[in-house]
């Protein structure tokens, strides 16, 4: 996996613009101090003022999301708003301020031998945004393939080109899952590699199915954190050796083959 | 009182200024990974308090380990760590490149695990000073370790002669009365006192069972301060070895109110996941009131 | 896990849900001056707690008395209060006009302090039960009576002859194991256990000095809800009395957090500050709660 | 001394206009539900959101701010960004919604026989702002004494009709303090009856000036609070008679005699 390094320092960043896409915020922040990321890799964030007031008198901490594009000196993120934390942040405009660490985690690594698909849900297709930038750059041959709740999450699978969609109510796209998707594909082309990132019930089916059909899988994980770099050990996800690993540093993307099942907490 | 901003002397070390990390919230060989060389060319803290290791390696945890709290967090971590051999060996060099003296924090279920830890560690040159985390139960009290001011004496008497290095006894807030605590650490030859350790804490799901994985955890962040305050206070008051304070530390404002309480160091923990450079963040703003003779409120 | 939103039995009490108020966080006689007869047609609370009554009365801490923490508050009133006659004669029969059964507390610094207190208490009509504030210093061994299970057990075996009346003892939590004082309090007759009562904190002032007038306070609100969680959890698995749980409720959320860990009533403090009708609030949003089969984490 | 009751629990309210004057900020409240209280009455606020997110992560409590002014059904409040409570409070704009309780306590009894002379120091000249209001409608002989901290301050004076000013920078009106000007008006008619209002040394010297040459006075106090309404007995004051009194339910407004020297805390 690929990992660019960090500045030492949360950076103290002002908001660019804000974007609306269905269900979801696009938050742009003028970052010009950052370094350009790695696809997959995740940064840090929480607004400077105004953080801590939301329900339950939280959040305290920052919250992880993975940088979806950087443009110069502007990073994006999508965002959805689910809980205190995204709620604040869906709620910036521009010219308010938020602090920033990153880029943080490793990234996916390209393998450039095989056809690459891309798998996301949800907020997840955040990631695989940036690495279809630099696929497309490189020219390689990819197919991106988005699975949403409806309609209204779907529109995000604008952000990306040439995306196919899959609702779980079938008002956009595929009826279905977006792992049916993926089955199909992968019966037509088993050489393939997949890059996945989505919610925790989406990546296990990914992780079964490409080990049952010996694919290569890289999945961007997600998971509560506090710190983001590695300090607090508490973003672990269980690993194939019965060990855990911190999601943070060793991740977020992790080989499909190294991990456990991927469960969900709720 | 004093603040000090500037440097710092506590058990034979030469400190650049008073802020150190509290054990198991830095992972400097992880943030080396993160950071790169920038961590060593601007490292946060006067000195670097390892994560607590045992003699034999733990996976710590079940996940979820983390709730958010307010203005707090509960973490489960439940102590991973690679076991003494697997720090003496794999993460001792590295730590030993850091620009800070280095104090490793050990912990141990039985007097006999201990003296075993500190002996290992206390032979080697890289190690400045141990730090004792006592947040164990005790096999036949039930109570942790720290929690009583017998046991934790009965402890010391083992652990004391096992090592000529300084000795620092981390003491639990999960008492009735910590410099009870504190007291019994000093008679039995402990160089310098550390609190608060987290208060222990539970988080429950929509369905009413417990969210941790390890069922409970301990609460820290700016939630505990008030209560790290006190009892900074209360063993100071009780106890001539140096005291390390901590316990909701978020800026020069805590820790010059643990100062002025009686804690010669502060050590910041739960301010780290907001900001890795607030040790130095703290440190420089400390300074500067030291220099301006006034702090505010806390 | 159930969640009554509705109708409660305790202690022979049939309250109309399970929210009352934290002693000493409500003066029904004061709200009267200020809401008029609204506080008696629309209280709040299904029973109602009377601040801590001493045998001669208290003019309480000097100011400040007050002190506002990340997420909480920190108290040192010093239990001001008229005294058992001046409580008889003047407030009884304002708190009997109440629409709700009457919880009287009382704290005693020896055994036949409380033991005077509970007789002239328990005689009276006007009260359904008594609860005990054993978060005094026991003046022998200088720890609270509240905080160490044989002072509690030796003060119990004193009061509980001294009255038929169901007999409540509030806990403290600053102590090793609330769990063993809970069980001590049961096995000497206690009817029910109430937790948490608030927490040893202290605020320093821009000099360094103790900002309240009685030194060191107590710290209350969401800051210690996840702790109260933790104290109640681990007293409910150890007794089969009752529990009233209480510290840092704000909502239905740690209302319904606390009973899914063993509580059978909930009491509000801090938040009544906040919000006179915090109480009436959250049993209705308990019951809505109850009626939809599930609640938000916690 | 008169009190209105207050509506049992607390309003959600929205901000009509906020004003600058000077040093302060007018937040004038549309609070329909609310009764017009009486002079010297006060309210608790809070903002409904954002609350807990300043400094220190607070303010956590509602504050306690006099009412200036009552007009139809909107009430208005003179504030001072002094710390976390006020500077988020300040930070209101128009549509933004508060929390109200009140109007709590007992306001000023005015003494019908007697010239007023009402003497307000910084933000405590908001409720002789009210007094005034209804001495002036009774057509009642009155003069009223400000003292500030300087002329950016005294823009505050403009507030209340007819005012003298006193600032401890001379920069506006008399070089010195108010109760210079409140010691000239006793010498000229010493059958007067004092109203103030002020930070705690102002109150203690007119508290000890009228003492001394035995001229009632109403002073209305301030402490820190936590409900504003007697439940936490946190808000005391030493009396005269060596006891403490609630200024939350026993006052705010409390006649001179009967309080013990009046001190600072800070
Ligand atoms: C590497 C990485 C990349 C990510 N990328 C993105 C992204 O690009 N876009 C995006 O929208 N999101 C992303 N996320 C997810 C995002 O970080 C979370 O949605 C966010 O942290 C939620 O915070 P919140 O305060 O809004 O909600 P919270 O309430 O904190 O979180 C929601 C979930 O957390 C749990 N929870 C609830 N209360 C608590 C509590 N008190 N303490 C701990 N957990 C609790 C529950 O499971 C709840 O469903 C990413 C996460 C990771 C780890
Ligand atoms: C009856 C009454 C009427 C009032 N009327 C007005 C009015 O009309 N206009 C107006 O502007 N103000 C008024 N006040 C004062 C106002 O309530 C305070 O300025 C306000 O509460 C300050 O809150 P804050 O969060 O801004 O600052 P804080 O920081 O809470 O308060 C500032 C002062 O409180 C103390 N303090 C600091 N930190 C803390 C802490 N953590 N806990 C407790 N105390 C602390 C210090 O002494 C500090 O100087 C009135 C007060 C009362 C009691
Ligand atoms: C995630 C986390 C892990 C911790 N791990 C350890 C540990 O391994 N050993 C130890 O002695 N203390 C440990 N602590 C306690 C801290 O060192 C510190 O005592 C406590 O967090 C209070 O400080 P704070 O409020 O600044 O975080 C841990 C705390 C946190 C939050
Ligand atoms: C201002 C204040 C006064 C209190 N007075 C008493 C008291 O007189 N007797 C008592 O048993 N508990 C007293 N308590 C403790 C509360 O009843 C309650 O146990 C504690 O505040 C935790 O609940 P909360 O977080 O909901 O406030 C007091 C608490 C506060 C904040
Ligand atoms: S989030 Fe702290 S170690 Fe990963
Ligand atoms: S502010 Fe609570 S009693 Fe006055």
């Amino acid at each position: 996996m690929s990992r660019t390094l960090a500045p030492l320092g949360r950076r103290r960043c002002a908001v660019a613009r804000v974007e609306r896409v269905g269900a979801y915020v696009v938050l742009v922040v003028s970052d010009p101090d950052g370094p350009a990321p790695d696809p997959g890799q995740f940064a840090m964030l929480a607004t400077v003022e105004g953080w801590g007031a939301g329900a339950g008198e939280r959040p305290h901490l920052p919250r992880a999301f993975s940088v979806m594009r950087r443009d110069g000196d502007e990073a994006s993120y999508l965002l959805e708003d689910v809980g205190p934390g995204t709620h604040r942040l869906c709620a910036l405009r521009p010219g308010d301020e938020l602090w920033a660490l990153g880029p943080l985690g490793s990234g996916f690594a390209v393998d450039p031998g095989r056809r690459a698909l891309l798998c996301g849900g949800g907020v997840g297709i955040a990631p695989l945004a940036a690495l279809q930038d630099e696929l497309a750059a490189a020219g390689a041959d990819h197919a991106a393939l988005l699975g949403f709740r409806d309609a209204r999450h779907a529109a995000g699978a604008a952000l990306l080109r040439d995306a196919a969609v899959a609702t779980d109510d079938g008002s956009a796209g595929h009826h279905g899952l977006v792992t049916d998707l993926l089955a199909a594909q992968l019966d037509a082309d088993a050489d393939a590699v997949v890059y996945a990132c989505g919610p925790p019930g989406m990546l296990e089916s990914v992780r079964e199915l490409c080990a049952r059909r010996g694919v290569p899988a890289q999945l961007a994980l997600e998971a509560g954190m506090a710190c983001g770099y590695g300090a607090c050990y508490g973003c672990v996800v269980p690993t194939a050796d019965g060990g855990y690993a911190r999601v943070c540093v060793d991740g977020p993307v992790f080989a499909g083959a190294g991990l456990a099942p991927i469960e969900a907490y709720a | 009182m004093t603040t000090h901003g500037g440097a710092v002397e506590l058990l034979g070390l030469e400190l650049a200024h008073p802020i150190v990390n509290g054990s198991g919230t830095f992972d400097a060989i992880a943030a080396r990974r993160v950071f790169g060389d920038a961590l060593d060319e601007a490292f946060p803290f006067a000195a670097y308090v390892s994560k607590t290791i045992t003699v034999q390696p733990r996976r710590g945890n079940p996940p979820p380990r983390l709730w958010e709290a307010p203005a707090g967090l509960i973490n489960s971590i439940g102590l991973p760590n690679k076991g003494l051999r697997g720090y003496l060996e794999e993460d001792l060099p590295e730590l030993a490149r850091l620009p800070v003296p280095l104090i490793t924090n050990v912990m141990g279920s039985t007097a006999a695990e201990l003296v075993a830890l500190v002996e290992a560690v206390g032979e080697r040159d890289e190690v400045a000073a141990i730090e004792l985390n006592v947040s164990c139960p005790n096999v036949k009290t039930g109570l942790d370790i720290g929690a009583d001011p017998e046991s934790l004496a009965a402890v010391m008497r083992a652990v004391r002669p096992a090592t000529s290095k300084p000795l620092i006894v981390k003491l639990t807030p999960n008492t009735a009365d910590v410099s009870l605590v504190a007291e019994a650490a000093e008679a039995e030859g402990a160089d310098a006192v550390s609190l608060i350790n987290t208060l222990r804490a539970m988080a429950l799901t929509p369905r009413g069972e417990p969210w941790l994985g390890g069922g409970t955890g301990g609460l820290s962040g700016p939630a505990v301060f008030h209560v790290a305050l006190a009892q900074v206070a209360a063993v100071a008051r009780r106890v001539d070895v140096p005291v390390i304070g901590m316990g909701g530390v978020r800026g020069a404002t805590e820790a010059a109110a643990l100062m002025a309480a009686g804690a010669t160091l502060v050590a910041v923990g739960t301010e780290s996941f907001r900001d890795p450079l607030a040790g130095a963040r703290i440190a420089a703003e400390l300074h500067e009131i030291a220099a301006n003779g006034a702090f505010p409120a806390a």
